[in-house]
């Protein structure tokens, strides 16, 4: 088959599914069936994008861009859609359908325990998210982009309140989907933007040059990142992302490792020539996402919620991605951003696992779960490890990419010392805190919820050990995706030595042995004590309060202004031109005899008056 | 001569006044003929004093009729009251025109119906437009008389007849689609050349000549579609205040009427003039013609003295639920057969 | 120059304004039925003098057979016998007349003040059914098909307007 | 020529449609004026048809017209039986209650 024929399979497959089970309602509601269809539509598209992989990994790499006319306007085109099969796009389908796959059989056995109307209802969310999100990878333009960006955040808003009968699940849902269709504005402004410059929704040189000889790029480029930052919870728009975790766990997966918060840094990547001309724009990104990346590590030190650290860990994750991508280097970002998907939907399901078997997210109720729980214990622990950037696991090459990078661009730009400690600093949190999970969760004493839970079944074992192995393994493939990715200037050694990266693995060590000491041993607990007021202190809900002020002081009082312009200037005027009209009502009333003739008869007088005055116009006229 | 004979303004006149003389006999005939009839089966003689067999009793009742007193009531609409009763023998008249009533085998093996008023291409829209407008009469003389047993006949009958109008057009409508042809000359000659409707399309034709033949009968207000007349409830329905002649009229229209209908179904499904190997010459056409109408006719009769009569709603039910459906499936499976031919 | 079919029209049109008039004057409303189907059948009649005979004679299936018989059922329903003599408003009839007779003012000028129109002859054909059905079933057959839904709703409103038990 | 006196006499139609459906009192009696105008209409439609070489077109669409008048005219009725039940009188002015 074709590359494009293979493209359109990977993206309507789902579509197809979803439709069907959007509209045939007896379908939805069988429950089981429905989620077979939904997850046979997944394995279409992986085994589509997987054969796309293979073909590009070939001797002809493909790049194919498809695009049919779309909003035709007086004869011109307004915009297109269409395919874009490449090297960027390809590697972010595959990963997108593994993870959906992977997430929709897990589904299948921890979402059992609902109603077969509900477990319909999942799938077909299911399905359409990954629609959308292969939709918005293989984007020609910004324009199509930003349809399945809304339609990603659409979906999310859904999954996220998928328990919407309860009220948290509900307004974590309305919040992420405001907080998200908020940034959007900016991806909206810079369309508009972009597109009253160059008259094109592409990211070619052409566009880039314009937008460049026009002035706009910084605020173009710095337009998008709002939405990005948005998309990718970038402080201080992160505070959906931990609510978020009131869906279900394996939307959670879904949500952080391939589709929505990936879509945002997917952005970065695919408009990436855009970005990189903003130089301006560039460098602040690069400290938003540094900034984002150590905050995020700050507040998961003191989560007790298994789920949560894991929440912020993504944030920080992903300020390592966006911190690499401002600094200029697109195989950072990407590599992480593929490597971190893995690993963080492993994660993820395990952690979903292990709340299926103990009915709890709070890690005080667990302990000593590796006795009960072999197979998700060690996918735990590589998950975790991979996470920490431990070397020849594949985090380490992306996050040692990652800060080498940011250090060479220190050398050049002083500012860019900034993502790099604060990254530096953060990949020996990620190692406390994950060796804090680990060693709460799987040793120690056994929980008083957990002396009941054992390993499940085929189903949800399947997906986080088939995922276990690019957790360890996609690292290796760094040269083959900056092959992909058109990267020339990086060479890939499986071992290797740098300062940096010696000096993260060694703060990596130590955070694990801090972990291990602290948590482990016991050691230094009223050090941990008195840093608790630090932690609370960072942790989200003060950030969400100063949105509160904020909301409430500005926006408040701008809207009580508003609201007494509204309501005796613009009211008192329409209630004025109201008044009016009632006075000439009430004179012109007796016109209206009620009688149907006399209506009948202004009707026809109507007539006669314009064929009169045709007649007129005519001989007059001519 | 020849030129003469197939020019349609002189066959009209040539033919058309020995026709109305001819309806207006077998009208006038048929009054006696139905009482001698019903005299039969009732078991009992009938008209039988004057002339021979009783046939002059038509001539003696006919001109007691002239005699009587000719009454309008004091509060009727006179200009309606005094149309009503020449509308219909003019309609029926007028719709006799289209008919013809013979036809032969030409030379070149091509049949050729003659002996009509007028060859209309439009020949069956032509009949079901009079059709339609009897009910004019009906509802005028109701309406007129200014006497509530004519309102409710008249009101009845114009119900009846709008009703009943449309499964006889859906009937007419089968030997239309069958034939192809809207004149009614055209359909007797594809019945000649193809076979009689009635068993060319086997039962769809028999069906939609009996639904054809029922409505007929219900336009006509013959038993057992009387109910405008209803002596029993009505005092006799629209004619009550009609004296003499003016009732007189409305009396032969009425037989003409029924024999027009018989003229037509013959028309329409019977083949009309044609008698399978017996149309060699077309002076042979009226007979045939003359004798299967005449059958018909006789058949009404029949119905009439051997039949009851429906109650109005149950003859309205017959009508919208098994006549109008069914002529319409009717008309369907025609048009599903013809097609059917055209593929073989 | 006067052709038999403009002798003909001439002659039918004297008598159609003649029952025209009588539709909309006549004091009586059932006469005024009456007269209006005087009207459609002349009309049909001036249809066959056009070279219409399909026409004419749906004409007269729909209009006289369907649309009069309509119109008198209407006025069996809605009329009592003293009221058919209330018919006309006498307040509105001078300014009926003056919009009237203005809009026959302006519909001359155009149609004697147009040149062309008095140069064009009519086509010698006659139009039979099967041309006429050849139309609906092809190039018009999407208005046909609205048409018949149009009936079709037509129908179902008014069984829905006059079923009992609803007021 | 012939064309004109066929528009005349439809506009004269039309005319005393006009007069008709201002004057008439009686609902069936607007109807009936209304059915004038519709015929004048027709009458129109069916003369520029015949005068044209493409009569048939015309004739299919004077159909079309008969079918909306008929139509109209049910629907009329409807409206005109309404109003005798309620108003037990087919006056128009009885239907005025819109003024009120």
């Amino acid at each position: 088959m074709s590359p494009l024929q293979l493209g359109l399979i990977a993206v309507f497959t789902p579509l197809v599914v979803a439709t069907l089970l959007v509209v045939i309602r007896p379908l939805r509601h069988t429950g089981k069936p429905a989620a077979g269809l939904s997850i046979l539509g997944a394995f279409a598209s992986l085994g589509a994008s997987v054969m796309l992989m293979v073909q590009s990994l070939g001797a002809h790499p493909v790049d194919v861009i498809h695009e049919v006319r779309w909003l035709p306007v007086a004869g011109e085109t307004l915009a297109t859609i269409g395919v874009q099969l490449d090297g960027i796009s390809i590697p972010m389908m595959l990963v997108v359908s593994l993870v959906a796959t992977c997430v929709q059989v897990f589904s299948f056995e921890y979402m059992n325990t609902e109603t077969n109307e509900d477990f319909g209802r999942y799938f077909t969310w299911q399905s359409l998210f990954l629609f959308t999100m292969q939709g918005l990878v293989i984007a020609p333009n910004i324009l199509q982009l930003f349809i399945c960006w809304e339609l990603v955040g659409l979906c999310s808003y859904l999954l996220i309140g998928f328990y919407w009968k309860k009220h948290s699940a509900g307004r974590a849902a309305l919040k992420a989907f405001w907080i998200t269709k908020f940034a959007d504005i900016g991806l909206l402004v810079g369309l508009i933007a972009q597109y009253s410059v160059t008259e094109t929704f592409g990211w070619d040189p052409a566009t880039v040059t314009a937008l460049s000889a026009a002035g706009m790029i910084n605020v173009v480029a710095a337009l998008y990142f709002f939405a990005v930052m948005g998309k990718s919870a970038q402080f201080p728009l992160h505070i959906w992302l931990p609510d978020a975790m009131e869906g279900p766990t394996p939307v959670s997966a879904l949500l952080h490792a391939a589709t929505m918060v990936a879509a945002g840094v997917f952005l970065i990547v695919r408009a990436f020539p855009i970005f990189i001309a903003a130089e301006q724009a560039m460098p602040v990104i690069s400290v938003i996402g540094g900034v984002t990346a150590i905050a995020a590590a700050c507040i998961a030190v003191v989560q007790t919620d298994i789920k949560k650290v894991l929440a912020y860990s993504t944030c920080s994750q992903l300020g390592y991605m966006v911190a690499a991508l401002g600094a200029g280097s697109l195989m950072g970002g990407y590599f992480h951003l593929t490597t971190h998907a893995f690993f963080k939907a492993l994660l993820f399901l395990a952690s979903g696992s292990i709340i299926h078997a103990v009915h709890s997210n709070e890690m005080a109720d667990m302990g000593g779960l590796f006795k009960k729980m072999k197979v998700t214990g060690t996918v735990y622990i590589i998950g975790s490890l991979a996470l920490a950037g431990l070397p020849f696991f594949s985090g380490f090459y992306s996050k040692d990419l990652i800060l080498e990078t940011l250090f060479e661009s220190a050398q050049h730009n002083p500012i860019f010392w900034v993502p790099f400690i604060a990254c530096m600093v953060t990949a020996g949190l990620t190692a406390y805190y994950m060796g804090r999970v680990i060693i709460l969760v799987f040793f120690g004493e056994l929980g008083e919820k957990s002396s009941h839970a054992h390993e499940h079944g085929f189903a949800m074992t399947a997906p986080i050990v088939f995922l276990a192995i690019p957790a360890l393994f996609a690292g290796l493939g760094g040269g083959q995706l900056a092959h992909l990715y058109g990267v020339h200037d990086f060479h890939f050694a499986v071992v290797h030595f740098t300062p940096v990266g010696i000096a993260a693995s060694t703060l990596a060590f130590g955070g694990f042995a801090a972990a291990y000491a602290i948590h482990g041993l016991g050691m230094a607990g009223g050090l941990v004590n008195s840093l608790t007021p630090v932690g609370d202190f960072i942790r989200s809900a003060p950030i969400d309060r100063s949105w509160l002020f904020v909301y409430r002081s500005i926006l408040s009082a701008g809207a009580q202004a508003l609201g007494w312009f509204d309501r005796y200037v613009i009211d008192g005027a329409i209630n004025a031109f109201g008044a009016s009209l009632i006075n000439t009502g009430e004179r012109m009333r007796n016109m209206q005899t009620g009688r149907v003739n006399d209506y009948m008869h202004a009707v026809l007088m109507g007539i006669l008056v314009m064929a009169a005055f045709s007649q007129v116009w005519l001989r007059l006229g001519a | 001569m020849s030129e003469l004979l197939v020019n349609p303004w002189f066959l009209g006149f040539a033919y058309g006044f020995p026709l109305i003389t001819v309806l207006m006999t077998v009208g006038g005939l048929a009054t006696w003929f139905e009482r001698r009839f019903a005299g039969r089966m009732q078991n009992r003689v009938g008209p039988s004093f004057v002339g021979p067999f009783g046939i002059l009793q038509v001539l003696a009742d006919g001109i007691k009729m002239m005699q009587k007193e000719d009454i309008v009531p004091r509060d009727a609409d006179k200009f309606l009251f005094n149309l009503a009763p020449i509308l219909p023998v003019f309609l029926v008249l007028a719709s006799a025109a289209t008919i013809p009533f013979t036809g032969y085998w030409d030379d070149t093996g091509q049949w050729q119906s003659w002996l009509m008023v007028a060859d209309l291409d439009i020949g069956i829209l032509w009949v079901l437009a009079l059709a339609g407008l009897m009910v004019f009469p009906i509802w005028m003389a109701g309406w007129a008389s200014n006497n509530k047993y004519t309102l409710l006949a008249g009101m009845r009958g114009v119900a009846q007849g709008v009703s009943y109008e449309i499964p006889l057009v859906m009937a007419a409508l089968v030997p239309v689609v069958a034939t192809g042809t809207l004149s009614l000359s055209g359909i007797v000659a594809w019945q000649a050349e193809n076979g009689w409707l009635v068993w060319r399309f086997p039962i769809v034709g028999a069906l939609a000549f009996i639904l054809f033949f029922l409505s007929s009968l219900a336009e006509a207000n013959r038993i057992p579609f009387d109910i405008p007349e209803a002596e029993s409830e009505l005092i006799g329905g629209v004619i009550v205040e009609y004296t003499g002649l003016k009732g007189g009229m409305f009396l032969m229209a009425e037989y003409m009427h029924t024999a027009v209908a018989a003229a037509l179904a013959v028309t329409l499904f019977l083949g009309g003039s044609h008698m399978p190997g017996l149309s060699f010459h077309w002076a042979l056409g009226p007979i045939w013609f003359v004798l299967k109408s005449g059958a018909l006719f006789v058949l009404i009769y029949w119905i009439r003295w051997s039949w009851f009569r429906f109650r109005a709603d149950q003859l309205m039910e017959l009508c919208w639920v098994l006549f109008v459906p069914g002529s319409l499936i009717l008309v369907m499976l025609t048009a599903v057969q013809v097609w059917v031919e055209t593929l073989l | 120059m006067i052709t038999p079919m403009l002798a003909g029209i001439l002659f039918l049109s004297w008598l159609l304004i003649f029952c025209a008039i009588k539709v909309a004057t006549t004091k009586n409303l059932v006469h005024s039925v009456f007269w209006l189907a005087g009207v459609l059948l002349l009309m049909a009649a001036v249809f066959v003098i056009l070279g219409a005979p399909f026409l004419a004679g749906i004409q007269v299936v729909l209009y006289t057979g369907g649309v009069i018989t309509l119109m008198l059922f209407g006025i069996m329903l809605t009329q009592r016998k003293p009221d058919t003599q209330v018919a006309m408003d006498a307040e509105n009839r001078g300014p009926a007349l003056a919009t009237a007779v203005g809009m026959l003012l302006v519909l001359l000028t155009a149609i004697w003040g147009t040149p062309e129109l008095a140069t064009m002859t009519p086509s010698p054909q006659m139009v039979g059914a099967s041309e006429v059905g050849k139309i609906f079933l092809s190039t018009q057959l999407l208005a046909f098909e609205v048409l018949s839904l149009l009936l079709l709703a037509a129908m179902i409103g008014t069984i829905v307007l006059v079923r009992k038990g609803d007021h | 020529m012939l064309l004109q006196v066929l528009l005349t006499v439809a506009a004269i139609l039309f005319c005393i449609g006009i007069y008709g459906v201002i004057s008439r009192r009686n609902a069936v009696g607007v109807l009936l004026s209304l059915e004038l105008m519709a015929n004048a209409v027709n009458l129109n439609l069916i003369s520029f048809a015949m005068f044209n070489e493409n009569g048939a077109v015309g004739q299919a669409f004077t159909l079309f017209a008969i079918a909306l008048t008929v139509a109209e005219v049910v629907v009329g009725l409807a409206l005109v039986v309404l109003l005798y039940r309620t108003r037990h009188n087919a006056l128009l002015e009885l239907a005025s209650d819109l003024k009120r």
